[in-house]
Parts: structure tokens; C-alpha cells; sequence
């Protein structure tokens, strides 16, 4: 598993974007594709992000993590809702052992499109902003301190631990602890290590929380600042209003819809 | 024991270069100590010789045997290594379990373990605290602690890094006594300190770093006397060394006794030339 | 204005399921303005002290609590720890637990305290320069913290705390994870402070460093404040050694050459009063 | 409420991140030994053991947006499972459940149920029947294959799995809280009556 948050400036206009504009596109895009009856919408909107992604210079990443998780699971749901989908009535194939139903398959790529769509937005807005950035623009909007801190302090401890354990490590190997070696051995050596890494980050951690307090953690009735100041771009406003508009006419084309008017 | 080091290099993978053709021979039983400016390259410098690091170009030889030849795991029943923060080297859930961990795994008999528990914590001064968690103890006390498990595995050289950090009085004059103990046991015990006073009061041989390089190596009176070097080395002698050299004695000393000596000494000198 | 800004009234404290008072009945009173020094061998209180000066203690750690402690008119007990943190900062032993671990860079970790009081963005960077300045991390201001040498990050811990402007700084044995360059470096630093009118607090091994430096010290032993004085009236004690404390070596120096009959004048604690004693010894 | 706000201290707050970490470092591993667990959970529980119910949801909550933003997100969905496996696991802990061998037994098959049954409800709906990112989405194809029957596949697949990791996680858990040391779990008013293997 990655964990990195390699957010490597590229001075596209998409970074100067607010990143509440961003997280505003996530909703509006995401619960879109997500109410609209068929998979078309999202496919559009799917072309769409990757054009953002072309613009943000980040196209490389955004297909590979795209086609990356879409393809196996494609395959995944094709096979499970697509012959076993107790909804098939219309048969479009038969491949012996199952039957293809239309109706699982429709299904499934609707779910494939809704879960693309928030996955390459979501990581459009987590490739083009700094998480300070971020965690600056909700507090502007008005994010709790102590949500700000466990989401910030998370991003910076987590490497500290993984460093943590190699020390850890290296000592252990000094008391006699064989560390390298086959897989077994490596199973053998972590186990040791977890407890240390475990209680000597909780002590850590004790004595970091007294800090915080002393510079006023938990002082109420304060509207916070921040020194990262949120991004703003002037295409702010005009895109807010689009992303609002656009969520409205799915949402008012949806019901026309279901209760067949259209 | 003889450790012998020959222009040895370490470059760390992020490129630093932290050591720079350092040549030294340790042998017998005369403890030495390393200071420096921190970064000077003193930790990188030890931990070659348990193996925790490998040299980028040189070589490490322990007793005549290349350090690449074994893993620190089969190294530490020989070499000893006491990390400079304790947390990090201990983990189990008594003081007696730390002590016996190490000889249980060399396959130590019962006996012999039982009998080294009680020397050694008798001598870093837990034999009270056998059944206490080591993360309950004090922050002295398990710095003793991560000493004592070392010393549980009997190794015949013994590495020290930054011991007196933090120490009281009466920590001091236990360390001092604990390097005398491991001395008469005919072990080397190499020291990394910023104490000057410790290094004055406990050793013969200094070794001065700065930058990846070893550039003092000698006695110390020789050492503490080369004062521009020291001053560049961003180390200020103890204190009653800078008082001797302050009122412009001609000996370097170190202890209270040679003080005085070198003070008559002078005294004489001047009434003579009067 | 009071000339007491800090007054410890028979305090004691006990940790939750601990069974020894880890302070007995203590009691003292620190001037506005002074360099105050604690000293004591360890397991002696010391940190428990700091904490409780702070309102850690109670508002932290849980215990059991007895007398109080009134920092600059406030009851620690009645007021949060955010509260006494505008008249009382706290640096301690280990820089990077010192880290408040949401900055990026060494600006934001100096503006975080202030951050949480609302300091306005303007005002804060202009503190942050001025602070930057006086601590010498200028030239790292946009560095990531944990990246830092152990020198550094103790600027920074420093900084980060003085940039609330307290009126008193506790520093609890803020200097032993450093060289001996760094732990001037950082004395000097707060010796500034202290010319600008702060009280400063602080807890040392270095004796020597603690004659030259205080107006006044306090000296603990097993959780008990043993005795309280200019630094020549502690460390001419003769009781001091039972306390785990060594004199500084200019108290021996002193001892011997008076012993001998080469001096007459009071017990030099400085390096500086050394010499000048040894030189006027030597002269006979 | 008060309770509640009552667990919201810096310190234990300050947990939080720790535990996140630990819940990570147990997920990395398992991908590291290409085991089919996750053992994402032990920082959770371990949490709920120490600063309660809330705190624990938090943390699961935390992990999971963590996990999306430098990993997949993929993972946002499940935190709805993280939080009440946080929950429950801490209800129980204040309850006593975690007193003894037995009783932390009885509380790691609740927490195995929890998760079973959320999980499988979030797999279903929001995924329709799996998410391809780890082996067992291939075992509950080939049982819905078998069984033609998809959300009692993605149960019992779940279950299987769970049962398997809780019991490891909860094993290291209660091994943990009896070597964390009485100064720090004084400070803790959760799990001070409650510290395990001791009498």
C-alpha cells in the first residue's frame, strides 16, 4: 500500500481552484452520476474529469488509478450482478453455466461509473491540493480545530512511526533480535517490534498533547486562524454556481424521469 | 579486543556523506570516549562496529574479523550497543525479563543467568526494581535499564551513546563506576559524550570529530590543551580546566588534585622569577 | 503590579494510583523579572513542578492535589490550561514531542498558538518574523520541522512558545538532548528574554551554567523544596551533596585553595570569578 | 452528554493520530506478507480500550479519510463499519467485557458480527457485491457462482474473514493492555478498572 500524499505542485489553474470548490465538485458530479438512472451521464462526466486531469497535468496518474480500480472491478460486477442478478429478466447472452441479464448489467456499470466518477474527482482535488490548503479552506468554512488537528497531525505522525520502527529495529537487532532472513523470519521480527512502536508512540503522543494544550488547544470561543491561507481563483464563484446549477437540472431531470414525463 | 578501522567512508542513502576516511585502532582495555559537535559523525562512526551500518568504502575489523562477515544479531554477543534513548530498546513488560532476554536467546545457562541478573542489577542499580514495567521507571533509570541488558549478554566490547544525557549527580558517579567494572573485566567500552567533566573524570583517550573526520586522537591532556582546534570543534574543556587555562597555568588538568599541583607549580614558578 | 508573579502556597501532588506524594507541602515565590533556577537530582519533582506551574496538573495528568498556585493573580486550579497559557509558556526536555505535528513547515508550527487564539494573519506574520529572527531560524522557516537537527527543533519549541508572549517561560531541562554549542546557544537566547523583563523558570543539571545565570534558586529533593536562595547561599551549603546535587567545580576550586591559605576572598560559583581569584592567588 | 464530552480530552484526542497509525501499520503488514487479512483494526480497539466509545468512532472515521486521501477511495464508505466496531468494542470495554480471557472473547465476537453484517450491507449496496481490491472479492464470486445467491455470499465471506482477523486483533489488543504501563494507563479512567491480567 502507498501512503503518500505526493502532492507535487504544478502550478495549474485547477491547484489556485478553492478547495471547497473542489470538494463542492466531488458532491455535485458524484451524487449526479449517482441519482441519474443511467450509466450514460457518468460515462460524460467520466470524459470530462479526465480533461480536468489534462489540464491539472496529472492525465498519467488519473488513468492508471482510474482504469486501475475500474477495470477488475468492471469484471467483478459484470460477473456478479450481470448473470446473478435476480433483477435480469432481458437475456443478452448465454455462457452456459449463467445467463447475461441486461438488467445486471445496466446495473453494474452504474455502479462502476458512480464509484469512477467520485474516485477520479475525489483524486483530482487530492492530486491538486496541499492538505494544509485543504484543512485551511474547512476552516474557513468553518471545520471544528480539534477535526483540523486529527486530520493534519494523522498526515504528519503516520511517516514519524514508520521511521520510529526502523529505529526500533536497528536497536532490537543490537540485543540479539535476527531481523533479516527468509519471510518467516522477517513475521518472527515484526512482532517484537509492534509493541514497542505501539507503547513508546502512546508516551509520545502523551507528552505531545501537553504541548498543544499549553498553546492553547483547547481554548473556546475563538475563531481560529490559520497561516496557510486557502487558495482563491477567480473562477471560484462562477464554478460554485455552475456545480449547484448543473446538480439541480440532473436532479429535476431525474424526477421528470421516474414519473415518466419525459 | 581489538577493533581496528581503516578508512572508513559512510555515505547515508538521502547522499549525505557523514563520515570521511576515518582511521582509528581501539584495542585493550582502556575505555575511549568520542565527542564532537552533534552531526559530527559520532553515532554513524559506532554504529559500524556492531554492524547496524555498513561501510560505503573502508573497513571495520572486530579482533581481525571484517564486520561484513556477520550480522549485528550475531555481532551483539560481542559487541554491545546502548542506544542513546532508551524507549526505543526496551519492550517487555518487566525489568527481569529485559536482563534474561538476551542470554536466553545466546542460550545462556539458567544459572549463569540468574547469577548475571543479580551482578548486574546490583551494579546499574535496579535490584529493586527486578519486577517493574521499565516504561514505570524513571527516565535515569531505564537509561540504566537499556545498560544493564546489554551488559546481560557479557560482550566483550561495549558502546555507550550519550549515557550521561539527562544524568544527576549521583547517575554520574554510577556510570563512572559501571566503566571502571566493565574495565577491570577486561572489556573496552568505547563512550559517545558531550560531558566534558564526565569525559575528563573517566578517560584516558579521546577522539575529537568534526565533519565525518576523526582530527584529534590522543591523551587527554594533549587533547583539551589544543584549544583553537577544540574552539572549532565547537567543544569547551571542563570547567576546571577552563579556569587553570583562564588564569594561564601551564598544565592542562582535569581533576581537583592535578589543579592544585599545576596552581603550585605556577605559584613557585612566579615567586622564583620575583 | 506585585513584585511576586508566581506564588506556590503548600502544594502537593500525588498521581492518580501513585502511593508517594511526588510533591510534599512545597512552597516558594518567584519576583517579576527574575531568572529562577530549580535544581534537584532526579525523581525529585522537578517535572511534576513545571507541569503544575503550567496547569498540566491538575487539568492534564489527574492526581490528587493539595494547596495551590497562583500564577500572575490566577488560581492554576480555577483557570484552563489555555487561559494560563497567555501568562505562562512551557518548553520542555524532548524538541520533537515539542512539534504540535499539523505544520508543514517551521512557519506554521510558530504560528499555531496563535492561530488558536485568532490572531489575525497580518499580525501573525510579522510575529513569526520577529521571532524567527530572534531565535535564529530564519533560514529554515520553510523547512519541515521533523526535519530539523535537535538544536533546531528546540529553537523552534522555544519560539513557538515565546511567540504567545508569556509572561513567565518554564524551561524544563530543555538543553540535555543538545551539544554543548547548542545548550549555550539556547541559554543565551533566554537570557535575552529575561533582559526584556520575562521571568524565566528553569530546571538544569549544569550547575555551573545554573551559578551563572540565576538570581535565585530552588532546590528539591524528594518532592520537597530543601532550600531556596541566591545561588552562592545554595551552593555554599554544605548540605548540598546530601540533596544529589554537585557544587560547581568553582565551589571546589574555592575550597582547596582557600584550605590551603592562597585565598581569603568568599567562594568564587563563576568561571569568571574563578580566575580572577586563581589570578590574584598566583600573585600571592 | 457529559459522558460523552467527558472522553473528548486532548489526551486522549491526542491518541487518535497514534492509533490511526497503528491501524495502518497492521493493514501495511498484511499486504506486506500478502495475508488475506486486513488487521486494520488493532489502534481502534485499542483506543476504545483506552479513551471509550467516541474516540474509538473517531478514530475509525479518521483512518478510513485517510486512507482515501493517500490511498483509494475506496475506503470512505467503510467507516461507517470502522465507527461501529469503535463503538461497540467501547461500550463493551466500559461494560467489563475485557476484564478476562473470556469476556474480551465475547466482546470480539460482537465486534465480528458488527463488522460482518455492516460491511457486507456497504459491499452490497454501495458496491454491488465487491470491490476488487482485495483476494476475497474473487472467494465471493465464486461463491455467489456456487450459491447464486449474492448478499448471503458477501455475508458469509465476510464473516469467515472477520472472524479469522478480530480474533488476531483482539489477541494482540489484550496482550498490549497488560504491558502498557500503570503511569500511563492511570492517566486513562476508562480501562483503569478494567486492566486485563491483573490481579
Amino acid at each position: 500500500m502507498e501512503m503518500s500524499n505526493d502532492f507535487v505542485p504544478k502550478n495549474t489553474i485547477i491547484e489556485k481552484m478553492n478547495p471547497n470548490t473542489k470538494l463542492l465538485a466531488i458532491i455535485s458530479l458524484g451524487i449526479s452520476t449517482l441519482i441519474f438512472p443511467n450509466p450514460a451521464l457518468g460515462l460524460g462526466v467520466l470524459i470530462f474529469l479526465f480533461v480536468v486531469s489534462c489540464i491539472a497535468k496529472i492525465q498519467k496518474t488519473f488513468l492508471k488509478v482510474v482504469l486501475g480500480f475500474g477495470i477488475p472491478i468492471t469484471v467483478m460486477l459484470l460477473f456478479i450482478q450481470g448473470l446473478y442478478s435476480p433483477k435480469n429478466k432481458t437475456i443478452i447472452a448465454d455462457l452456459g453455466f449463467a445467463q447475461m441479464g441486461l438488467e445486471g448489467v445496466l446495473y453494474a456499470l452504474k455502479i462502476v461509473v458512480t464509484l469512477l466518477v467520485f474516485l477520479g474527482a475525489f483524486l483530482l482535488m487530492n492530486k491538486t491540493t496541499h492538505i494544509s490548503n485543504l484543512v485551511a479552506a474547512l476552516t474557513d468554512l468553518g471545520l471544528p480545530n480539534k477535526a483540523g488537528y486529527l486530520v493534519l497531525a494523522t498526515l504528519n505522525v503516520v511517516p514519524q512511526m514508520q521511521k520510529r520502527m526502523s529505529v526500533i529495529r536497528q536497536s532490537q537487532e543490537a540485543r540479539g533480535v535476527e531481523t533479516q532472513g527468509g519471510l518467516f523470519n522477517r513475521i518472527k521480527a515484526y512482532i517484537p517490534l509492534l509493541g514497542p512502536v505501539i507503547l513508546s508512540s502512546l508516551i509520545d503522543m502523551q507528552e505531545r498533547g501537553m504541548t498543544l494544550e499549553t498553546r492553547g488547544f483547547g481554548i473556546n470561543g475563538v475563531r481560529r486562524t490559520t497561516y496557510v491561507k486557502a487558495t482563491r481563483s477567480p473562477m471560484d464563484k462562477p464554478l460554485n454556481v455552475i456545480l449547484i446549477l448543473f446538480l439541480l437540472i440532473v436532479l429535476i431531470l431525474t424526477l421528470l424521469m421516474k414519473f415518466g414525463i419525459l | 579486543m581489538k577493533v581496528e578501522i581503516k578508512d572508513l567512508s559512510y555515505v547515508y542513502p538521502s547522499q549525505d556523506c557523514a563520515l570521511r576516511g576515518v582511521s582509528l585502532v581501539m584495542e585493550g582495555t582502556t575505555p575511549v570516549a568520542i565527542v564532537g559537535q552533534n552531526g559530527a559523525g559520532k553515532t554513524t562512526l559506532v554504529k559500524h562496529l556492531n554492524g547496524l551500518l555498513r561501510p560505503t568504502s573502508g573497513q571495520v575489523l572486530i579482533d581481525g574479523v571484517d564486520i561484513n562477515t556477520h550480522t549485528t544479531a550475531q555481532w551483539s554477543r560481542k559487541v554491545g550497543y546502548v542506544f542513546q534513548n532508551p524507549d526505543d530498546q526496551l519492550f517487555l513488560e518487566s525489568v527481569r525479563k529485559e536482563f534474561e532476554f538476551g542470554p536466553k536467546h545466546m542460550g545462556m545457562r539458567k544459572e549463569e543467568i540468574g547469577e548475571r541478573v543479580e551482578y548486574v542489577s546490583n551494579l546499574v542499580g535496579l535490584a529493586d526494581q527486578l519486577d517493574t514495567h521499565p516504561f514505570d521507571l524513571t527516565s535515569t533509570q531505564k537509561r540504566f535499564c537499556t545498560i544493564g541488558i546489554i551488559m546481560m549478554m557479557n560482550p566483550d566490547l561495549i558502546l555507550f551513546d550519550e549515557p550521561t544525557c539527562g544524568q544527576d549527580a549521583q547517575g554520574i558517579r554510577r556510570l563512572r563506576k559501571i566503566i571502571q567494572e566493565l574495565r577491570n573485566q577486561g572489556k573496552l567500552c568505547i563512550t559517545i559524550s558531550h560531558d566534558m567533566r564526565f569525559v575528563a573524570e573517566n578517560f584516558k583517550r579521546i577522539i575529537v570529530m568534526k565533519k565525518g573526520e576523526a582530527i584529534l586522537d590522543d591523551d587527554i591532556e594533549k587533547v583539551f590543551a589544543r584549544t583553537e582546534t577544540l574552539k572549532q570543534c565547537f567543544i569547551t574543556p571542563p570547567p576546571i580546566t577552563r579556569v587553570a587555562q583562564g588564569a594561564d597555568l601551564k598544565k592542562t588538568p582535569f581533576t581537583g588534585k592535578a589543579f592544585m599541583e599545576a596552581f603550585e607549580e605556577e605559584r613557585e614558578r612566579r615567586i622564583c622569577q620575583m | 503590579m506585585g513584585k511576586t508573579i508566581l506564588e506556590v502556597k503548600d502544594f502537593s501532588f500525588t498521581y492518580n494510583q501513585a502511593i508517594n506524594k511526588v510533591l510534599d507541602h512545597v512552597n516558594f515565590r518567584v519576583d517579576r523579572g527574575s531568572f529562577f533556577c530549580i535544581i534537584g537530582a532526579n525523581g525529585s519533582g522537578k517535572s511534576t513542578l513545571c507541569n503544575s506551574l503550567v496547569g498540566l496538573i491538575p487539568h492534564y495528568f489527574s492526581g490528587e492535589m493539595e494547596g495551590g498556585i497562583r500564577v500572575d493573580g490566577m488560581d492554576v486550579r480555577k483557570s484552563s490550561i489555555g487561559e494560563l497559557s497567555q501568562k505562562i509558556g512551557l518548553v520542555f526536555q524532548n524538541p520533537f514531542n515539542q512539534l504540535s505535528y499539523t505544520a508543514g513547515t517551521v512557519a506554521e508550527e510558530l504560528a499555531y498558538g496563535l492561530g488558536n487564539r485568532g490572531v489575525p494573519g497580518k499580525v501573525m506574520q510579522e510575529k513569526i518574523e520577529h521571532m524567527a529572527q530572534l531565535m535564529r531560524i530564519d533560514d529554515v522557516l520553510s523547512k519541515n520541522p521533523t526535519e530539523l537537527s535537535g538544536g533546531q527543533v528546540q529553537r523552534v519549541a522555544l519560539g513557538s512558545v515565546f511567540i504567545l508572549d508569556p509572561e513567565i517561560l518554564v524551561l524544563d531541562e530543555c538543553t540535555t538532548q543538545l551539544d554543548p554549542l547548542g545548550a549555550e546557544e539556547i541559554f543565551e537566547i533566554v537570557k535575552k528574554i529575561n533582559g526584556s523583563g520575562v521571568t524565566v523558570i528553569v530546571v538544569d543539571h549544569d550547575m555551573e551554567r545554573v551559578a551563572s545565570y540565576a538570581d535565585e534558586v530552588l532546590v528539591l529533593s524528594g518532592g520537597r523544596a530543601v532550600k531556596i536562595g541566591s545561588p552562592r547561599s545554595v551552593f555554599t551549603d554544605p548540605e548540598l551533596e546530601q540533596y544529589g546535587v554537585n557544587p560547581p567545580e568553582y565551589v571546589k576550586i574555592s575550597d582547596m585553595l582557600r584550605k590551603k591559605g592562597y585565598t581569603n576572598r568568599e567562594t568564587a560559583i563563576t568561571e569568571d570569578q574563578s580566575i580572577q581569584m586563581v589570578k590574584e592567588a598566583l600573585k600571592g | 452528554m457529559g459522558i460523552i464530552k467527558d472522553q473528548f480530552t486532548t489526551k486522549s484526542l491526542v491518541l487518535i493520530p497514534i492509533a490511526v497509525g497503528i491501524n495502518l501499520i497492521g493493514g501495511t503488514l498484511c499486504s506486506l506478507l500478502k495475508l488475506p487479512l486486513f488487521l486494520d483494526m488493532i489502534g481502534t480497539i485499542l483506543i476504545a480500550c483506552l479513551s471509550g466509545p467516541w474516540i474509538a468512532a473517531i478514530c475509525g472515521l479518521v483512518t478510513n479519510i485517510f486512507l482515501a486521501l493517500v490511498a483509494n477511495p475506496v475506503y470512505l464508505p467503510y467507516s461507517v463499519v470502522s465507527m461501529l466496531c469503535g463503538l461497540v468494542t467501547g461500550f463493551m470495554v466500559r461494560s467489563g467485557f475485557f476484564e478476562s480471557k473470556w469476556k474480551a472473547v465475547i466482546t470480539c465476537l460482537v465486534c465480528t458480527v458488527t463488522n460482518t453484517i455492516s460491511a457486507s450491507l456497504i459491499t452490497f449496496f454501495v458496491y454491488g457485491g465487491a470491490t476488487g481490491i482485495n483476494g476475497t472479492s474473487f472467494f465471493t464470486a465464486a461463491m455467489i457462482a456456487a450459491t447464486k445467491e449474492i448478499l448471503f455470499s458477501v455475508l458469509s465471506t465476510s464473516m469467515l474473514e472477520n472472524l479469522i482477523d478480530k480474533g488476531i486483533v483482539f489477541a494482540i489488543v489484550y496482550s498490549l493492555m497488560s504491558k502498557i504501563p500503570r503511569r500511563f494507563l492511570s492517566q486513562y479512567s476508562v480501562s483503569i478498572r478494567k486492566r486485563p491480567a491483573e490481579t
